[in-house]
């Protein structure tokens, strides 16, 4: 319990420090115009930089997201593999290879590629 | 240790070893880049980073036209705060760890993942396009290194039968998870490459997209955020040397000083990775950790899993 | 007391320099990494001194403008040019002038001043209006009606266009340069960019003007010295700073070709061909093969005519902005360069 | 690791304090006008419902609950982003639809859980401390709960496929829509500067020019 409340109070602790440090983006916030334009090389923008941005790699996301829920359940896995042995070997190569299935299907319909 | 003299101390341990480690990180960085140059190392690289950090003291933080001004401000805090996180659940010794938590390795996972938080919100919040683009790809970077990290860690949990730190440290008596593993610290050090946009993995802030999201920051705003980036690059060498490097254990010397040793060998080998390797193309590291770097991670498992039974 | 001090340590800081290269300098200011005393940055975020390097009529002139006022104080520019009548832009009306060959003691002293308080931050020289008139009109005062009108803070906001993926998301026009790193002097490009992929380029050279020369190469070296000066700054693209300054230092002196050999190879290991491959294809040659081409230095390097702007800009279409920029500074492109090279280019 | 049987004072107040943050941070979900704001907000929200996880003595449930929900927020955030019209809350927007009914409903389900809290009868079993609740979750996992597990394991990976099949571009049209990765986009006529407020009209495939579902109301 103490050792919990420590790690939250040393996480919560170095926020503080760093939100006192970073308040001078309050004092900066007001700024002349042609201080606050994005640095585009001496080039301007038309408009804002915030956009419904085309995030090509959306295919991937997908996929990583089925991935890492698959994921959760080998960590208790990993706990009792060696009590488990070969049924729990056994099971990782279920699990492993439904998983390269489904990476090497999205390879092969282009997910990991944007340009 | 009484308990309420452990409950002041421990913040205070992991705040000094986290501004110890980013210094150390500064100036390891320092006398890295002077050798590659070829201009020899001097005096300068131990006072370089407190001169620069005073520098970036004393000079005016940036504003933009419309900044999303609370996740500016929150996300070099958040990722200072995470590294704190991570290294609070590192064992010092048999006997001492700030938070020795029994799901030890998900919590790091989640560490992870929240630094990923952090560095897009850095990217995203200046509301300026090269920022946002450096966002944008450390994103997709992220999203792809990140499932390399749960099966190398996976891979450490299954000989130590726990997922807490100290037992997977008791678990490499005799035999370190490096030599058991070996592909394991390998891919753990991408990860921590990644999580710190260090050296080649340094998509978030990189030069080609003019500092990326640091692009249009200055003064104490990007001093906590380059702290914050050596401070995680502290605690992940603090990891790799606890699960991979067999922690505390070793002879002679007391528990923390092998951490500390063991720390500072993977912190210069992950510092100087940065000069001697060119920054990776988004689109090539995306696919080469999903078609190559997955794979291994995989086969780590494999091993890990054959050598255990 | 202690912010004195602060002061005073800050100011024995290694001077983080932004340059912004106009006509008549090459690829000279690259050399400035060499020396300890300074830091070249990437944005003038991270500058305490703008260095303006060489000739700035017109437009030119404007971009250095607005670049001054984007350094956060203290802040202060410096002139280095070997023409010191021509173009005064707003920005260097103020600032002292360097005409030798070494301006690094002058900005030493610069930010030494500054730091300490001695002379004034410079004042910003543009108008504090904002890109558009927005306040009072409208239900927010953003200009206008609804959820996507008006001109938000100064600027409006993206609008959709199609994709080839069949999404229609924003897309953003802008213009980008002439001092981004990667850029040849005077080089700006005119994109439309949706997310991260460049879907149209324009490439412009701004007006570098005309009369004496700050870079004047040695006519022997000529070739291998400005390569060097490429390779510099390609490097620091690259993200491998320390082996850019490496290259700047052989690019001061004639370099003895083990030393340039011994870089060469460090620059194969770090993997940057290999990053390079397949990036900017122009006549069958990509970007890695340019690269490759000037670590040679038995090859007569760079030696070939850049292609044109509008055949570089059709490459741009489609890639990502980080490879257009790589694409860009593979190329080389000879908007301001040494006589004595273009001569052994003829 | 934490005494649920008997909580310390310390537990007490972290539960509040954890409890208010998430109510808070949920409320403020609906009360923002930036999507990336929302999203992480959420995620804040969905963070102290962990840490409330934690005290209950869910040693891998809560940790688990931080990092999957912080990773789905991120993706979450990046459709955001793509397709909500005003995403970064540049001008002024409300964040519900209906509201009328959703307040309805809102207060419905408040009402419900109110009735439940207060006359509902819950077990009263506390785990002692220092069970291993991880290693008896994965005997679980491998044991009767096998099939369950296996089964999830093939859910997810038709998931995946699904996935892509709906998202990818050359799953969408085949061969015959290209797969050249820099095919040029079409282009349209004019650089993107329409007039301010006026929608273009550049239907094809991917839907009208604001982003389909055109979220939010006009303020």
């Amino acid at each position: 319990m103490l050792s919990v409340l420590a790690s939250a109070s040393a996480a919560f602790g170095s926020v503080l420090v760093a939100v006192f440090l970073a308040r001078g983006w309050r004092a900066g916030k007001k700024g002349l115009w042609p201080f606050r334009a994005p640095f585009l090389g001496g080039g301007i923008s038309e408009t804002h930089a915030w956009s419904r941005f085309h995030a090509r790699y959306y295919p991937m996301t997908l996929v990583f997201v089925a991935f890492e829920m698959e994921m959760m359940f080998m960590y208790p896995w990993a706990v009792v593999f060696v009590e488990e042995g070969m049924t729990a070997f056994a099971d990782m190569g279920v699990f492993l290879g439904l998983l390269s299935l489904g990476i090497l299907y999205a390879w092969r319909e282009g997910a990991f590629r944007w340009q | 240790m009484t308990a309420q003299a452990e409950v002041w101390a421990a913040p205070l341990l992991t705040a000094g070893v986290l501004a110890a480690g980013a210094y150390v990180v500064a100036v390891l960085d320092a006398a890295v880049a002077a050798a590659v140059s070829g201009a020899g190392i001097g005096r300068s690289v131990l006072a370089g980073p407190l001169r620069r950090a005073a520098l970036l003291v004393v000079q005016q933080p940036s504003a933009t036209e419309r900044p999303d001004a609370a996740s500016w401000a929150l996300a070099p805090a958040l990722y200072a705060g995470l590294a704190a996180a991570g290294l609070a659940v590192i064992p010092w010794s048999a006997s001492f760890s700030v938070a020795d938590v029994e799901a030890g390795i998900v919590l790091w996972g989640t560490v992870e993942s929240l630094a990923i938080v952090a560095i897009f919100l850095h990217g995203w919040s200046a509301n300026t396009h090269q920022s946002l683009l450096a966002a944008y790809r450390f994103l997709a970077a992220g999203l792809s290194y990140l499932l390399l990290s749960m099966f190398v860690l996976i891979a450490a949990a299954i000989p130590a039968e726990s997922l807490q730190l100290s037992r997977i440290v008791e678990s490499q008596h005799g035999l370190w998870n490096v030599v058991r593993q070996p592909l394991g610290l390998p891919l753990f050090a991408v990860v921590a490459l990644g999580s710190s946009t260090w050296g080649p993995l340094n998509l978030a802030d990189g030069d080609d997209l003019s500092g990326g999201t640091t692009a249009d920051v200055s003064g104490r705003p990007r001093l906590v955020w380059s702290g914050a980036r050596a401070a995680m690059l502290t605690s992940f060498s603090a990891m790799a040397a606890t699960v991979f490097l067999g922690g505390w254990q070793g002879p002679v010397l007391p528990g923390p000083a092998w951490v500390v040793l063991k720390t500072l060998v993977v912190l210069a080998a992950l510092v100087a990775s940065g000069h001697l390797f060119a920054r990776v193309r988004t689109e090539r590291f995306v696919t080469v950790c999903w078609l190559v770097l997955l794979p291994l991670a995989f086969l780590d498992l494999v091993i890990a899993g054959v050598e255990a039974l | 007391m202690a912010v004195a001090a602060v002061r005073r340590l800050a100011a024995t800081a290694p001077v983080p320099v932004f340059v912004a290269r106009g006509g008549g300098t090459g690829l000279l200011p690259v050399e400035l990494a060499f020396d300890a005393r300074l830091r070249l940055v990437v944005s003038p975020r991270h500058a305490t001194v703008l260095v303006a390097a060489g000739r700035f009529p017109g437009p030119l002139g404007v971009a250095v403008d607005r670049v001054h006022d984007q350094l956060p104080a203290p802040r202060g520019t410096l002139w280095w040019t070997a023409d010191v009548d021509g173009d005064r832009p707003a920005a260097l009306r103020d600032a002292s002038v360097v005409t030798d060959a070494d301006p690094v003691g002058s900005v030493v002293a610069l930010h030494r001043d500054l730091c300490l308080g001695r002379i004034r931050s410079d004042a910003a020289v543009l108008a504090d209006d904002p890109p558009n008139r927005f306040e009072g009109r409208g239900d927010h005062g953003q200009g206008g009606e609804g959820m996507m009108g008006g001109v938000p803070w100064g600027r409006p906001m993206a609008m959709t266009g199609d994709d080839r993926d069949g999404l229609a998301l924003d897309r953003l026009p802008v213009v980008l340069g002439p001092f981004l790193p990667g850029f040849p002097n005077g080089l700006r490009v005119h994109a439309v960019l949706q997310g991260d992929v460049v879907q149209e380029a324009k490439l412009e050279v701004l007006d570098l003007g005309s009369g004496p020369r700050l870079d004047r190469l040695d006519p022997a070296a000529g070739g291998a010295q400005h390569d060097l000066r490429w390779l510099a700054e390609a490097l620091r693209l690259a993200g491998l700073g320390a082996l850019a300054v490496r290259a700047a230092r052989l690019a001061r002196a004639a370099p003895a070709p083990a030393s340039r050999a011994a870089l060469a190879r460090l620059v194969r290991r770090s993997g940057l061909p290999a990053a390079w491959s397949g990036v900017g294809v122009i006549d069958g040659e990509d970007a890695r093969a340019r690269l490759v081409r000037r670590l040679d230095p038995s090859a007569p390097e760079g030696r070939s005519p850049g292609p044109s702007l509008e055949r570089v800009a059709e490459v741009l279409v489609g890639q990502d902005w980080s490879d257009a920029v790589v694409t860009i500074c593979s190329f080389d492109l000879p908007t301001d360069r040494a006589e004595a090279v273009i001569e052994a280019q003829a | 690791m934490i005494d649920v049987s008997s909580p310390s004072v310390f537990v007490h107040v972290s539960f509040w304090v954890f409890a208010a943050a998430a109510v808070l941070s949920g409320w403020r979900v609906f009360r923002t006008d930036s999507m990336v704001r929302a999203t992480f907000l959420l995620l804040v929200s969905f963070l102290n419902v962990g840490a409330i996880l934690l005290l209950l003595g869910g040693a891998y449930l809560g940790v688990a609950l931080l990092f999957m929900m912080t990773v789905e927020m991120t993706v979450m955030a990046i459709f955001m982003v793509a397709f909500m019209m005003n995403p970064a809350g540049l001008n002024p927007m409300v964040m519900v639809h209906q509201p009328r009914l959703a307040a309805a409903a809102g207060w419905v389900l408040f009402g419900g859980g109110i009735v439940v809290a207060v006359w509902g009868r819950f077990p009263d079993r506390p785990l002692e401390p220092g069970r291993p609740v991880i290693v008896e979750l994965g005997t679980e996992l491998m044991g009767r709960s096998m099939l369950i597990f296996e089964s999830a394991a093939v859910a997810l990976v038709a998931t995946m496929i699904g996935s892509v099949v709906l998202s990818s571009r050359r799953s969408r049209y085949g061969e015959a829509a290209g797969d050249d990765g820099s095919l040029p986009p079409p282009l349209d006529p004019v650089l993107g500067t329409y007039p301010t407020g006026v929608v273009p009209e550049t239907s094809t495939d991917g839907g009208d020019g604001h982003g389909g579902d055109g979220h939010g109301g006009m303020h």
